[in-house]
């Protein structure tokens, strides 16, 4: 019997391939070292498989001109998969920097990068995905790396009790994807996204919007839109900060393009339907993300509703529907994943210096006894509210732009309002980090040696948050490009 | 023929009928009986039942993998870390949130009115009719086929996927050793 | 097609999902909420096949076989969970553990 | 000459970052060298600029410099880049020169504070905004500046952060400018969709042909504007952060508020003036919103009882001369006004800041009194910018507030109303600004004085007083740039760049100081009357219109009718939301955290066994939602 395999696109696979080597690397390292040496050799292997997987899909983003399918076309190679490739992996990266000395991982670090790079590995196929098994594999993947990453230190009852949470209401969100994904095959009988857009106005509209819904529902879950969001601030707190990090920047970015590719390519015919779907979500998701934020002591559980809150930010120009809007999206996620990890980061530094969850009030004096930390978590805070020097300012501004052009004006309006509300919890944090600390917040146990992978990794993002506010320009050629093979509805 | 045909078709919906009786109820079985043991059990009749509603619909190879994949080993793994918790795994069964359970009722409920709404308007017209198959449908030879060929990356990633649980059991049901040296 | 329609198999899928959807809903033990995952899962797949019968398309078989792959490494990760859990307080007892997230 | 203007954008903001990222490695009086010579560099550039200017032909002192090209999308082009053009370096003067003597006076002032280096971090980040909001070249660079000026005033209202007052007032004052910021940036959305370019030349070029005169499009164009113009200028119904912002360090955060921030609007109805005559009602709005605060401004400082206040509210006042004068068109009067104002209210705060100074920071007058004999150089600087804020010949605000007052009266019948308002304003202003001198330096000495006060040698150490000493010398001869009937400095400088509506003829030019001293002297008569000597005629008329007082005392209810409207139904909102929401949900959790990794307690265990579930079954009913509403359109 002969078996036609599909041609292997070696070059557009790299990226792939260079995290499936680190992931076995590091496992196998975790297996034979002990000690000291397992960590480091983990992160060398995470770091050096991380920058291949970066130099690839950084090449592959140069290189692709017209995006192509892989493997029998199930695949994307395009500019839209290379950049958000880019962005999961940077934050990987930074994620990684972070493990280093995250003590609660104990000996379990090795595994912790291994989990790491399979989380990454997961999202840069989820966002390349061009059928509905692909997408739903690929959200599993990461989806099951991140529930084992949040337990990778078992000896915190709480990353467990977030891990279970995560994977119980995360289940039930891919059953509900799962099961849209089902009546939207059944209504097309089509599992590829294009075939499904081109099925054409047939019989079955009404078995085709309710498997759009459970899908929309399964994406807002994993985007924190909400109300679906209420895992959110639960998982980011119970999670290691390293993790959480990671999530904060990843997840979003990853279900953000995948959402823009898939209903666009998908339901081209029900674009009315899921704009003004995605619209509300993002309204509901401003609201409930900034008044949550506004009571919230504990500095994790604050970053939680403010991602929740960015969620509606990153919806709208999903929600506009129009090539600015994807533009939009592009550049709004590259700010804000640094954003991301970088204020967790300032928060893992912190947490081990205290030798506890850090509140706001934790936060005190944080500027005058590590000066970077403190501006560094400052530029985060201003970033966040959309004001300059960092890129959210600008993004912001694309977004709103592409509301504009939908002719969505009342969108605009409650997106500034609640950036208005925003204000004033974020200023909350920048206020406790220029306080003087009334009663002197002693370390516990000493204070610790000075971390330079955290110091590495904040700064970074820093650079790169800062960098997007200058550097502009040559971002938006790059998103440009990267949406320029998606056909928008309006 | 015609009558073969007939009895043929008769026999399908008496085993249609007692595979839907058997899924139904063991599914509800599953919900609602109390200890976690006799739950996985009653989900084994349901993967059973299951498995025979795809002999059904043609697909021999899902239900042959059903029943040896899925009610062979998953639930063997179930059973076994139930029996390590021993008595320790019957949870009760009522909440202590009355309000929360009568609105989960009611919200699967509407849930299951609509989807099934859709379904019986939809009957009348795309879903009526279903397509004609050809010999090899279902097979393994088709479906192996598939896997190397169109569907070769979801072949690959889902044994990936396969590893990453693995790995991911071992690491969260290992016991954390002690006095390792740290760093 | 011999036996009841597509839209049979449907229904039943439906009451399948529904019923899982509702074990998640009310039951607190986390081994229960697992099993009802997998309902809800399986319920999922009902629907694949009998569309993939409908179109006459092998893809929805390969898709639920990809999804019981998933399914089961869910289970493999969620019993490794409680297994922790329950590690994690030997000296507590287990109903209140169970309680904990059911 | 670009070069030069770059370099007094920058030099602040590497003043800032320094003291960022040195924190404790410099030292305090290090700090504030760095910042006030940053300011200087900053200065004496601008100075380089103005004089490079002077020696070019009027009609082509305009110079674009950009650094790089910030964002291109489509057609839409931004650079970031800056304008130097008369405006502007009058601006950067005005700023630098001012931001110097404020900065020089902080370091004397803050000296001994805990924080100081924080102080003068933030101080030298608020002038690198100012800079960047009247050096960018296009509106989006001057959004950005606008609304990091915004910021660092925040940051310094609040810079007592100890105090609930002051970090109440930092909010307030963030969120009307945030307000501010919004609409402005509605506004420039509309720029771009008409004219597709934010850079001023070609938005000014092309702006009546793409936007059409007087169309909704813009009215919403300059009423966007206006609502930034407004909120940062603190002009009625958008002012109450402004008092309230005195919270600050006493006085230098207030001084910033009053000779630099809130001028912002006026520079920027001055240099979008082409957007606002597109809509000449838009432009009318501002200047009855500026004769409305004027008048309404210099009522309540009538009757404020803390010595900063009382300036807020005549900088409130001040502030809607220059709206009046902006609105009616004559934006070279309102500049005018904009920088003899910044000399002799930074005069008035700086000798004020030394009254507090002397008396340990007693801000109420009413227990200050008979200072005169003790302070006396700082009851001359206090005298001399008392007088030039009355107006006063021939001091600088005489001839600036005439200015604006004669160009009224070419602004037709709205004109004569608002000139009307202006000399009552004028009225206003001699008698609440003498009223302060009176009660602070004459009489007898109150209780607290006697035993607060401590004399130094020169009254303050020399780096407060030499900037007071500059300051007065300017208050008395800085209005001599532009003298009615003879030169028009200032008009003439900006006339390239903002051309007026009005010309006042020449009788304008003579009745209208004619009247407005009159008026002036009468006011300082009847303050003379009433506070000048010992009387009780003030308890006296207070108890005769007892609810006139106390609306005045509550600045006119301002403040609660935003309560009512705005502040408790929100505050009502995000407390129910917590209450039904948040607590029963999520608080459960968060208690089960914080008890600890071994303090998992079985009860709160129970808790959390709700909380799962409620997470799943809200997305089963947004799911059922969903589902019903899709399949309801379909």
């Amino acid at each position: 019997m002969s078996i036609d395999t599909p041609a292997i696109d070696w070059a557009g696979l790299s990226p792939y391939f260079a995290l499936l080597g680190g992931i076995v690397a590091a496992l196998l390292s975790s297996v034979f070292l002990r000690g000291p040496a397992r960590n480091a050799a983990g992160f060398a292997i995470a770091a050096l498989a991380l920058l291949g997987a970066l130099a690839a899909a950084i090449a592959l983003a140069v290189v692709d001109e017209t995006g192509s399918g892989m493997i029998a076309d199930s695949l994307r190679r395009d500019r839209l998969a290379d950049v958000a490739q880019i962005v999961v992996v940077c934050a990987g990266l930074l994620a990684a920097l972070l493990f280093v000395r995250e003590p609660d991982a104990g000996e379990r670090r090795g595994d912790a990068y291994a989990l790491l790079l399979s989380a990454v590995a997961g999202m840069a196929l989820f966002v390349a995905a061009n059928d509905l098994i692909v997408l739903f594999l690929g959200l599993e993947w990461f989806s099951i790396s991140l529930y084992i990453l949040c337990a990778v230190t078992p000896e915190r009852t709480r990353s467990l009790e977030a891990s279970l949470k995560y994977l119980i209401v995360g289940g039930f969100g891919s059953a509900v994807l799962l099961f849209g994904a089902a009546l939207v095959y059944g209504a097309s009988g089509k599992l590829r996204f294009a075939e499904i857009g081109l099925a054409g106005p047939g019989s079955d509209r009404l078995l085709l919007v309710t498997g759009l819904a459970m899908l929309l529902v399964g994406l807002a879950f994993k985007v924190s839109a909400a109300p679906f969001h209420m895992w959110t601030p639960d998982v980011y707190q119970g999670a290691p900060t390293p993790v959480t990090g990671f999530m904060a920047a990843a997840t979003k970015a990853a279900a953000l393009v995948v959402a823009l590719r898939f209903l666009t390519e998908a339901f081209p015919g029900e674009a009315a339907l899921w704009t003004i779907t995605l619209a509300v979500l993002a309204v509901a998701s401003l609201a409930v993300g900034n008044l949550g934020a506004l009571v919230q002591r504990d500095l994790k559980r604050l970053l939680a509703y403010s991602s929740v809150s960015h969620a509606g930010f990153l919806l709208m120009p999903v929600a506009a529907g129009n090539a600015l809007g994807g533009r939009a999206l592009l550049y709004y996620l590259i700010p804000y994943a640094a954003l991301s990890v970088g204020s967790f980061a300032v928060v893992a530094a912190r947490e081990r210096e205290l030798g506890r969850a850090v509140t706001i009030d934790g936060m005190t004096g944080l500027g005058w006894e590590r000066p970077v930390h403190g501006a560094a978590m400052t530029t985060f805070m201003l970033g966040f509210i959309g004001l300059p020097p960092t890129g959210l300012f600008l993004g912001k501004f694309y977004a709103f732009s592409a509301l504009y052009e939908r002719g969505w004006t009342w969108l605009m309006i409650i997106g500034a309002v609640f950036t208005a509300v925003s204000v004033a919890y974020y200023l909350g944090v920048v206020r406790a980090i220029y306080a003087r600390p009334v009663l002197a917040a002693a370390p516990a146990g000493g204070s610790p040696p000075r971390d330079t992978a955290i110091d590495v990794a904040i700064v970074a993002s820093l650079v790169i948050a800062v960098g997007t506010f200058f550097g502009v320009d040559p971002l938006i050629d790059v998103v440009t490009r990267a949406v320029a093979d998606l056909t928008f509805p309006f | 023929m015609i009558l073969a045909s007939l009895a043929g078709d008769v026999l399908v919906w008496v085993v249609w009928v007692v595979a839907a009786i058997a899924l139904l109820a063991s599914g509800f079985a599953v919900v609602l009986f109390r200890n976690p043991f006799h739950s996985a059990l009653a989900l084994i009749l349901n993967l059973g039942s299951l498995a025979v509603l795809y002999l059904l619909l043609s697909a021999e190879f899902v239900a042959a993998a059903q029943v040896l994949v899925y009610a062979g080993a998953v639930m063997v793994m179930f059973l076994f870390v139930i029996a390590y918790l021993g008595g320790r795994a019957d949870a009760p069964w009522a909440s202590s949130q009355a309000a929360v359970r009568v609105a989960a009722v009611v919200t699967c409920v509407v849930l299951l009115a609509e989807v099934v709404l859709v379904i019986a308007l939809d009957a009348r017209d795309g879903l009526s009719s279903a397509a004609e198959i050809t010999e090899g449908f279902g097979s393994p030879r088709e479906l192996g086929r598939l896997f190397l060929g169109d569907n070769l990356l979801a072949f690959e990633v889902s044994s990936l996927v396969l590893l990453i649980g693995a790995v991911g059991g071992v690491i969260l049901g290992a016991t954390v050793r002690r006095g390792e040296v740290e760093e | 097609m011999l036996g009841p329609t597509v839209a049979a198999y449907l229904v039943l899928s439906a009451i399948l999902f529904a019923t899982g959807a509702a074990g998640v809903l009310i039951r607190r033990s986390p081994l229960i909420v697992l099993l009802a995952l997998e309902l809800m899962l399986n319920a999922g797949n009902l629907a694949l096949i009998a569309f993939a019968r409908q179109h006459a398309d092998s893809g929805g078989q390969v898709f639920a076989l990809a999804v019981m792959v998933v399914a089961a490494t869910e289970v493999v990760v969620g019993l490794g969970l409680i297994v922790a859990m329950s590690r994690k307080k030997v000296e507590l007892d287990v109903d209140a553990l169970t309680e904990l997230e059911g | 000459m670009t070069a030069a203007a770059w370099l007094a954008l920058f030099s602040p903001l590497g003043a800032a970052v320094a003291l960022a990222v040195l924190g404790d490695r410099i030292s305090r009086s290090r700090a504030g060298l760095l910042v006030s010579g940053s300011v200087l560099v900053s200065f004496v550039s601008s100075a380089y600029v103005l004089a490079r200017l002077l020696s070019e032909h009027p009609e082509q002192r305009s110079h674009v410099s950009t650094l790089w090209t910030w964002l291109s999308a489509g057609d839409l082009q931004v650079g970031f880049e800056i304008l130097v053009d008369p405006l502007s370096v009058f601006m950067m003067l005005v700023v630098s020169g001012v931001g110097f003597l404020i900065v020089s006076y902080a370091t004397g002032y803050m000296r001994g504070d805990d924080e100081e280096r924080r102080y003068h971090a933030y101080k030298a980040l608020f002038v690198f905004s100012m800079l960047l909001l009247v050096q960018s070249g296009n509106l989006l660079l001057l959004l950005v500046g606008w609304g990091m000026v915004g910021l660092s005033s925040y940051l310094l209202i609040n810079f007592w952060h100890q105090r609930r007052s002051a970090v109440a007032a930092g909010k307030k004052a963030f969120i009307v400018n945030a307000f501010g910021d919004a609409t402005v940036a509605l506004g420039l959305f509309l720029v771009i969709q008409r004219v597709g370019a934010l850079d001023f030349a070609t938005v000014f070029g092309s702006a009546e042909a793409e936007i059409g005169r007087s169309n909704t499009v813009a009215v919403l164009i300059a009423l966007g504007l206006l609502g930034g113009a407004a909120a940062k200028s603190a002009q009625v119904p958008l002012h109450t952060w402004l008092p309230d912002a005195m919270e600050g360090p006493t006085p230098v955060s207030a001084l910033i508020h009053a000779a630099t921030m809130v001028t912002a609007g006026v520079y920027l109805i001055a240099r979008t003036h082409v957007l606002f005559e597109l809509a000449p009602v838009v432009l009318h709005t501002a200047a009855v919103l500026g004769g409305v605060t004027l008048l309404v401004a210099g009522v309540i400082a009538l009757v404020q009882t803390d010595i900063k206040r009382v300036i807020a509210y005549s900088t409130m006042s001040q502030i809607g001369y220059m709206f009046v004068a902006a609105g009616v068109g004559a934006y070279g009067a309102g500049m005018f006004h904009l920088m003899t104002h910044a000399f002799f209210k930074a005069l008035l705060f700086m000798a004020a800041g030394l009254v507090i100074h002397a008396l340990a920071g007693e801000q109420d007058i009413r227990r200050m009194g008979g200072l005169g004999r003790e302070l006396p150089r700082t009851t001359r600087a206090f005298l001399i910018g008392t007088l030039a804020l009355a107006g006063v010949p021939p001091l600088a605000g005489f001839f600036s507030k005439d200015e604006i007052l004669a160009n009224t009266l070419d602004g037709g019948p709205l004109g004569i109303v608002l000139f009307v308002f202006g000399v009552a304003g004028a009225f206003l202003t001699a008698m609440y600004s003498f009223r302060l001198l009176f009660v602070v330096f004459r009489g007898k000495q109150s209780e607290h004085v006697q035993h607060h006060l401590h004399r130094e040698p020169n009254e303050g150490p020399l780096s407060m007083v030499w900037p007071v000493g500059v300051l007065a010398v300017l208050a008395v001869v800085g209005g001599l740039v532009s003298v009615p009937g003879g030169w028009h400095a200032v008009d003439t400088w900006l006339e390239p760049v903002s051309r007026p509506l009005v010309h006042p003829a020449g009788w304008m030019e003579a009745f209208s100081p004619i009247l407005s001293v009159c008026v002036a002297l009468l006011g300082i008569a009847v303050a003379w009357r009433l506070w000048g000597q010992a009387s009780d005629l003030p308890t006296a008329l207070a108890r005769r219109y007892p609810l006139a007082t106390v609306a005045l005392e509550r600045k006119l209810y301002f403040d609660e009718v935003y309560d009512a409207l705005l502040v408790r139904p929100a505050a009502r909102l995000a407390v129910t939301l917590e209450r039904v929401v948040e607590r029963p949900i999520v608080a459960g959790s968060a208690r089960a955290t914080a008890g600890g990794i071994r303090g998992l307690a079985s009860r709160v265990a129970a808790t959390q066994s709700g909380l799962l579930r409620v997470y799943a079954l809200v997305v089963a009913v947004g799911l059922a939602t969903l589902v019903l509403v899709f399949i309801s359109v379909r």
